[in-house]
């Protein structure tokens, strides 16, 4: 019996092992930023104080997200720094004038409809709320995208469990709704999807 | 405040031109399907072709747009969905369906008496380069899942959106029009609001040539018709109302 | 020690039991169906700014004013343009669908002789060897735009013929032209100011003019704004517009002649106009027993149109008999009834005149694909999609749906003068070339119609005459500079004229004429110029029993 | 037992006779090819989706569903008996119990399978449990069914480790032993689960207020259909698992069940079955006299399509409601074997009928004043996975048959008390 003990017990731990630790890694793929970027230097060096100075609201309210490349041209158009990031920046995208292909760790799937808009402007919400203090980091972080629903991982959240989260982790349907009825807000289904 | 938008239908306008159900599927994203058939399509907004049954000068015809009724009282098909696919939106009364949470099982199809819901029988598909053409506001559903008018969702979105940019609470109602009423070149489809008693359309409601199909049936669909011709008036009812020969012109199978 | 299969069992029931405590079961469930909500070969729309152009449909040469929802740079929605004054805000079923067209599989991209792919370069070779040998004809479906002008212009040179294929609505208007000798191109119908329609299987509610003029007044009307608007509709059968129609007259197919002669006779007999026409020659009692009405019910109906006056007769084709009724009616060149246009305008001739012995042809794209005349020249057809088993010798790709800049002329029977301009908003395929591009790199002396549409903009502008009707009006007058106005146009403004004098058509007719065989009416699939339906509407055609989707036309 | 290739003689249960394996492989395998088609088609549908059927957007529900309720009504047997047997005694059932829970067992994951392949998204099938919506029949359906298929393999379970060589384990033993403990507890769990859902599967149409032909009233959320639907499924269930043991008897040449308990679960089905006509009778005249009228529809308007015309309203009352019922309660004509399980069959092609007007003749019949009467055809596809449920089923009972002591209960029981 105590042979067959142990080797229940082996098989258990095996289990819990690959579950917990090796599982994470296989199901998500690491990818890189094409440019290294630090929303802290811009903040400091050209005194950018407020997100919405680039990531802008449309006069019809749409969210214009990510800045186009004339912006970064602004002061971008020519070298003005020596690192790596800002040649490729020069040379690959601005010169030629090619967008960069960004991925955007908050990118809800095209069945989400959410509205910057109403969250910022009506609700008052201030951008750390949902995107917590990234933007005061000094470097941009991993892309994790999740292989079989192919969403980044900050949807689920960076803990597997999703059970020890920090205050700001996680864009799933739940948190969502957690923060619906936290401020008791009411929408239906098609409030948030489309 | 709660709105509880509606429509009605003046079926002595109705040319039966189709230019709704086109604005419907291009608004809404529906695939032009070349496998579909008149009982697998994909029609949110459907123009039927009914006749009085006579033959010869006394005969008449009319056409009669059949979308979902937004059906108020204990709504068939929210009430029969095994996992909440489909609510009726407290805020609007519309009825919304979920193709994303829809496991397809296809109950409610057989709950709606008007046929309004519609079954994605095949992945959807463009032809080459043609999803460049797709309407970033709806998202294409996918295979086996059942889809319905969920009254232009897309638009009270975007009014949606304004309002809160401009800082305004409500919607401005000339925002928020589905694309069928824009469509109707007889202007033949009045939308609004019919919880408030001064909307042309809640006044249009009541008046005694409006009437609703299956009214009877209880449900208090939120889409209303009109007509001055009685032998119209008389689809509301069921073909108990009249003779059985008495029936649309689609030819099925 | 040795593993035996019970240890297995038992190992793996460890593992089992260990993986229901781990995020791997839990996880998967929740991702599949995620994945099964975004599949990854369903296509998904572009992401992008989302922004709204004002312009006009140039699918036809109604030039409905139109909607469109751009995003990322194409066309993701088309609305009716509600300030355009003709068309009102209405489009006809096939526009809503136009924006996909572009991409319809049968989209013509490269350039064919015959069955075998070619190229530009030896189209042109082909062409200019044509032009030197000998006359060349060249075919318009859509003329008064600034590339009907480069085509027409080029051939003047070359003394070749330029044939338009005008539309239904234009032929109806021929009798008139040649009794009065104004061209039928300045003709058009006065019908917001009639009070009695009669139509002889005229679909006016189904593909007649520019879809929302008549529609919307007729919906107006119908809900009693204003004074009511009889519209009685003789048919052979029961039509979309006779089961709207106030007054439905079941006529036998094809006799509308008869029945026009019956009326007039009544007309005329009973002195129910002042207008004098020619009695036609019909007896009433043959009349009646052509159209299977009786003779009371010609008599009813004659008193019925003249009842509410002013009274206008319109005709589905280019049959005489029904203009002669209007000349009767007083309708020809009245208030409510046929009027002439401000603007002079030049006469065309016919494409369904024989052709002359030609070296080459040269069709347009604007003109309907199953347009077919028996010639052996060599035939050069432009067109954007290909409608299949063509006859010419070159097939060339056009610019589709708002990819090249055009202008918008006057609709047909429309009583006031308009001008519109739609610039390309949609980047064309590199393949593409206008029959007008065509032939300007041929020969580069012409105009370009970019050009002439500038020309055109400024002759409106000394003008001083009309309206800009854009978001607002402003008259032509107001405005300070040409720059102005064009930028209005480009916007989607549109041009409109002064209100046209009735008295500007006098027609003489002696004696009755003798009419020519009716034609059936046709519905706006019929009149859709484009070789192919938006895939939308062959679908819907399709799945719904709304009417027969055209032959041939299919997606 | 994929084990015995030339001779399986080790795993036929002790004392039990069974004919050749080479037979056996024989009468096996015809029935293993249809489940080949069948789960050929069933791919072919979960791959291309339903497009694969002739299912359209107004016979939403086909072959399958007929199919579904067909077959747990007819699998009520199993709880039944197991509801007679352990709640209320009736000992003498025993013999039939086996089979009764592996037929159930049979219908219950046929159903779940084929529902499996009829919902266009099963991988989100499980958000019925997630999400689910407390006012939907078909959620108290899902839940129970999913439920109850538990428990029937609970059940399953000890008849299965009666097999031969796994007695031989004796961990195993003391398992079975302790599960044997916990079969009259699984039988009450499983009556009320199963009253439940056979219930909802007939509110599932009752409820249709949009359909009149299936709209029933009835007491509190439950229309009458709620009802009627448990009643003729335990009226039916022991006609089944009679003609199942009759065939049995036929195929193997030999016989299991007295003739007694034939007669006394024929008794059982006529009276159920007397009961459920009375109802189905009381129900329907409400129904067209009062209920439907009141949505504005006339009775004669549902039979006036063929080939839905009164006459099969006729049928399910009289020819396979009032006749199956005499004369299985009837003691002369109960006595002959024949009469009997003529008399069975008829109830179940009752029940069978019932089901499928109620799936079928409703989604048939218009609604709206301008909707035309619909046909609807199934596909190869739908009649091939239909079918390979079917030998799916024969063959999991032909395999118990043929290595499990079905019909022994009582001996089973005997060295299961030597067995500790």
């Amino acid at each position: 019996m105590s042979r067959n003990t142990l080797i229940f017990g082996f098989g258990l731990a095996v289990a819990l092992v690959a579950g917990w630790v090796g599982f994470p890694r296989a199901l998500y793929v690491q990818r890189q930023q094409p440019l290294e970027f630090r929303h802290k230097t811009h903040a400091e060096k050209s005194g950018i104080a407020d997100c919405s100075e680039c990531h802008a609201l449309r006069e019809d309210g749409a969210f214009a997200g990510i800045p186009a490349m004339e912006k970064c041209a602004g002061c971008h158009s020519e070298r003005i720094g020596e690192s790596k990031a800002e040649a490729t920046l020069v040379d690959n995208f601005i010169k030629p004038g090619h967008e960069t292909p960004w991925l955007v760790y908050a990118r809800q799937p095209a069945n989400v409809w959410f509205s910057h808009a109403i969250h910022v402007k009506r609700a008052g919400l201030a951008c750390t709320e949902c995107h917590s203090t990234y933007g005061e980091s000094d470097q941009v972080r991993v892309y994790q995208v999740n292989r079989i629903s192919g969403y980044s991982r900050d949807i689920w959240g960076h803990s597997i469990s999703r059970l020890r989260r920090a205050p700001h982790e996680g864009m799933k349907m739940s948190d969502c709704e957690d923060c619906h009825r936290r401020h008791n807000v009411e929408v239906g289904c098609l409030g948030c999807h489309e | 405040m709660s709105a509880r938008y509606g429509m009605v239908i003046d079926l002595d306008r109705c040319t039966g031109c189709g230019s709704c159900m086109m604005a419907c599927a291009a608004e809404n994203n529906v695939p032009p399907l070349q496998q579909a058939t008149v009982r697998t399509g994909l029609t949110p907004m459907l123009v039927r072709k009914v006749s009085n049954g006579l033959e010869g000068a006394a005969r008449r015809e009319a056409f009669i747009p059949i979308m979902c009724m937004h059906c108020e009282h204990d709504t068939p098909c929210v009430k029969v969905c095994p996992q909440q696919a489909v609510e009726v939106d407290k805020a609007t009364g519309i009825v919304m369906q979920m193709p994303q949470r829809c496991l397809g099982c296809r109950y409610c199809m057989t709950a709606c008496p008007y046929h309004a819901r519609y079954f994605n029988w095949w992945d959807p598909s463009w032809p080459a380069g043609m999803e460049k053409s797709l309407n970033p506001g709806v998202a294409v559903r996918m295979r086996g899942v059942v889809e319905k008018c969920n009254l232009c969702h897309a638009r009270l979105h975007e009014a949606k959106e304004k309002a809160a940019a401009t800082g305004k609470r409500e919607i401005d109602p000339a925002d928020y029009v589905p694309a069928c009423v824009e469509a109707c070149p007889t202007g033949a489809i009045r939308f609004g609001n019919l919880a408030d008693r001064n909307d042309p359309a809640s006044q249009d409601a009541r008046s005694p040539e409006a009437f609703r199909l299956l009214a009877r049936i209880g449900t208090e669909p939120k889409v209303y018709y009109k007509s001055k011709e009685a032998w119209v008036r008389a689809l509301a009812e069921s073909k108990s109302g009249h003779g059985p020969e008495t029936g649309s012109e689609v030819q099925h199978g | 020690m040795k593993v035996t299969r019970r240890d297995l069992l038992v190992w793996s029931a460890g593992a089992a039991a260990g993986l229901v405590v781990t995020p791997v079961p839990w996880k998967l469930l929740d991702d599949s169906s995620i994945w099964s909500q975004n599949w990854p070969w369903i296509p998904q729309p572009t992401r992008g700014p989302v922004e709204v152009k004002q312009s006009a449909c140039t699918l036809c040469p109604n030039g409905c004013g139109m909607r469109l929802k751009m995003a990322a740079g194409w066309p993701v929605g088309v609305a009716g343009g509600s300030s355009h004054p003709i068309s009102r805000g209405a489009l006809c079923p096939l526009g809503f669908g136009a924006h996909q067209l572009n991409w319809h599989p049968e989209r013509l991209r490269t350039v064919r002789r015959r069955a075998t792919t070619s190229s530009w370069s030896e189209a042109k070779a082909a062409f200019a060897k044509a032009c030197s040998e000998g006359p060349v004809v060249i075919i318009d479906g859509y003329p008064g735009r600034a590339a009907s002008s480069v085509l027409e212009s080029f051939n003047q040179k070359r003394n070749g013929s330029y044939r338009v294929v005008l539309g239904r609505e234009t032929r109806a208007l021929a009798p008139y032209e040649a009794w009065s000798g104004v061209p039928a191109s300045a003709l058009g119908y006065d019908l917001e100011n009639a009070q009695t329609i009669v139509s002889f299987g005229a679909p006016l509610l189904d593909g007649w003019g520019p879809p929302g003029r008549f529609t919307r007044l007729w919906a107006e009307r119908v809900a009693g704004a204003g004074p009511q608007l009889r519209l009685i509709q003789a048919d052979g059968s029961l039509s979309r517009t006779a089961t709207r129609a106030w007054r439905w007259v079941p006529v036998q197919a094809g006799c509308e002649t008869a029945l026009a002669a019956g009326v007039a006779r009544v007309l005329l007999e009973e002195r129910l106009v002042l207008a004098r026409g020619p009695m036609p020659p019909l007896t009433l009692v043959d009349a009646a027993s052509q159209t299977g009405l009786t003779t009371d019910a010609i008599r009813d109906l004659a008193r019925t149109i003249v009842a509410h006056p002013p009274a206008v007769a319109i005709a589905n084709d280019d049959n005489p008999a029904i203009a002669a009724l209007n000349v009767v009616l007083g309708a020809a060149g009245a208030s409510g009834g046929i009027v002439r246009r401000s603007k002079p305008a030049t006469s065309y001739v016919g494409a369904d005149a024989a052709i002359p012995s030609a070296r080459a042809v040269l069709i347009d794209s604007s003109v309907p694909w199953d347009f077919a005349r028996q010639t052996d020249a060599e035939v050069f057809r432009f067109a954007a999609w290909d409608g299949g088993s063509s006859k010419a010798d070159w097939l060339l790709p056009a610019p589709g749906f708002l990819e090249e800049l055009t202008d918008v002329p006057t609709a047909p029977t429309s009583a006031i003068e308009t001008y519109a301009v739609a610039p390309s908003l949609v980047k064309a395929p590199a393949e593409v070339q206008s029959a007008a591009q065509f032939l300007s790199s041929i020969d580069p002396t012409l105009t370009t119609a970019e050009k002439i549409i500038h020309a055109r903009c400024e002759d409106l502008f000394r003008g001083r005459i009309g309206t800009l009707i854009g978001r607002d009006r402003t008259s032509v007058a107001k405005l300070d500079s040409v720059q102005k106005f064009e930028e209005q146009l480009w916007k989607g403004a549109v041009w409109v004229g002064e209100r046209s004098r009735p008295d500007g058509l006098r027609c003489e007719l002696q004696v009755w004429p003798t009419a020519a065989t009716s034609a059936r009416p046709e519905s706006w699939s019929a009149t859709w110029p484009a070789p192919v339906l938006p895939p939308l509407a062959s679908k819907l055609y399709k799945e719904s029993s709304l009417r027969e989707p055209p032959e041939r036309r299919n997606a | 037992m994929a084990s015995a290739v030339f001779s399986d003689s080790r795993w036929i249960a002790r004392g039990e006779e069974r004919t050749s394996l080479s037979r056996f492989l024989f009468w096996l395998a015809p029935w293993a090819i249809v489940l080949v088609v069948g789960i050929y088609a069933a791919g072919l549908c979960l791959y291309y989706g339903l497009n694969q059927t002739n299912m359209d957007n107004r016979f939403a529900f086909g072959l399958w569903i007929f199919l579904d309720l067909g077959i747990i009504a007819l699998g009520a047997g199993a709880f039944f008996t197991g509801f007679l047997v352990y709640i209320l005694k009736r000992s003498e059932l025993r013999p039939i119990l086996n089979t009764a829970v592996v037929v159930g067992f049979i219908c219950y994951s046929g159903a779940v399978a084929i529902l499996m392949i009829d919902v266009g998204q099963p991988l989100r099938a499980w958000f019925t449990f997630w999400h689910p919506n407390t006012h939907s029949m078909l959620t108290e359906v899902t839940f129970c069914i999913s439920c109850y298929l538990l428990v029937l393999c609970l059940e399953y379970v000890p008849i299965l480790l009666r097999s031969r060589q796994l007695r031989k384990l004796p961990s195993l033993l003391v398992f079975e032993h302790q599960l044997h403990k916990l079969v009259p507890v699984l039988a009450g769990v499983g009556t009320l689960l199963s009253f439940f859902h056979q219930g909802s599967l007939g509110g599932l149409y009752g409820v249709l207020r949009g359909r009149p032909f299936a709209f029933r009233t009835g007491f509190f959320i439950w229309p009458s259909t709620f009802f009627l639907f448990i009643l003729s499924a335990i009226a039916s269930g022991p006609s089944f698992l009679m003609l199942v043991a009759a065939t049995v008897e036929k195929v193997t040449g030999r016989r299991f069940v007295p003739q007694e308990l034939f007669r006394r679960l024929g008794f059982i089905s006529g009276v159920l079955l007397a009961l459920y006509v009375a109802g189905k009778s009381i129900d329907t005249l409400i129904w067209l006299n009062f209920t439907s009228p009141s949505e504005g529809f006339a009775p004669w308007q549902y039979y006036s399509h063929k080939p839905f015309g009164t006459p099969i309203l006729f049928a399910e009352i009289v020819l396979f409601g009032l006749l199956p019922a005499f004369l299985l309660t009837y003691r002369r004509s109960a006595a002959r074997r024949g009469w009997l399980l003529s008399a069975a069959a008829l109830a179940c092609a009752g029940v069978l009928l019932n089901r499928f007007v109620l799936t079928v003749q409703t989604l048939a019949v218009p609604t709206l004043a301008f909707d035309e009467f619909l046909q609807y055809t199934p596909s190869w596809q739908e009649v091939a996975s239909f079918a390979g449920v079917i030998a799916y089923g024969v063959i999991v009972y032909s395999l118990s048959y043929r290595y499990l002591p079905l019909f022994a209960p009582s001996r089973g029981e005997n060295t299961h008390v030597s067995g500790d």
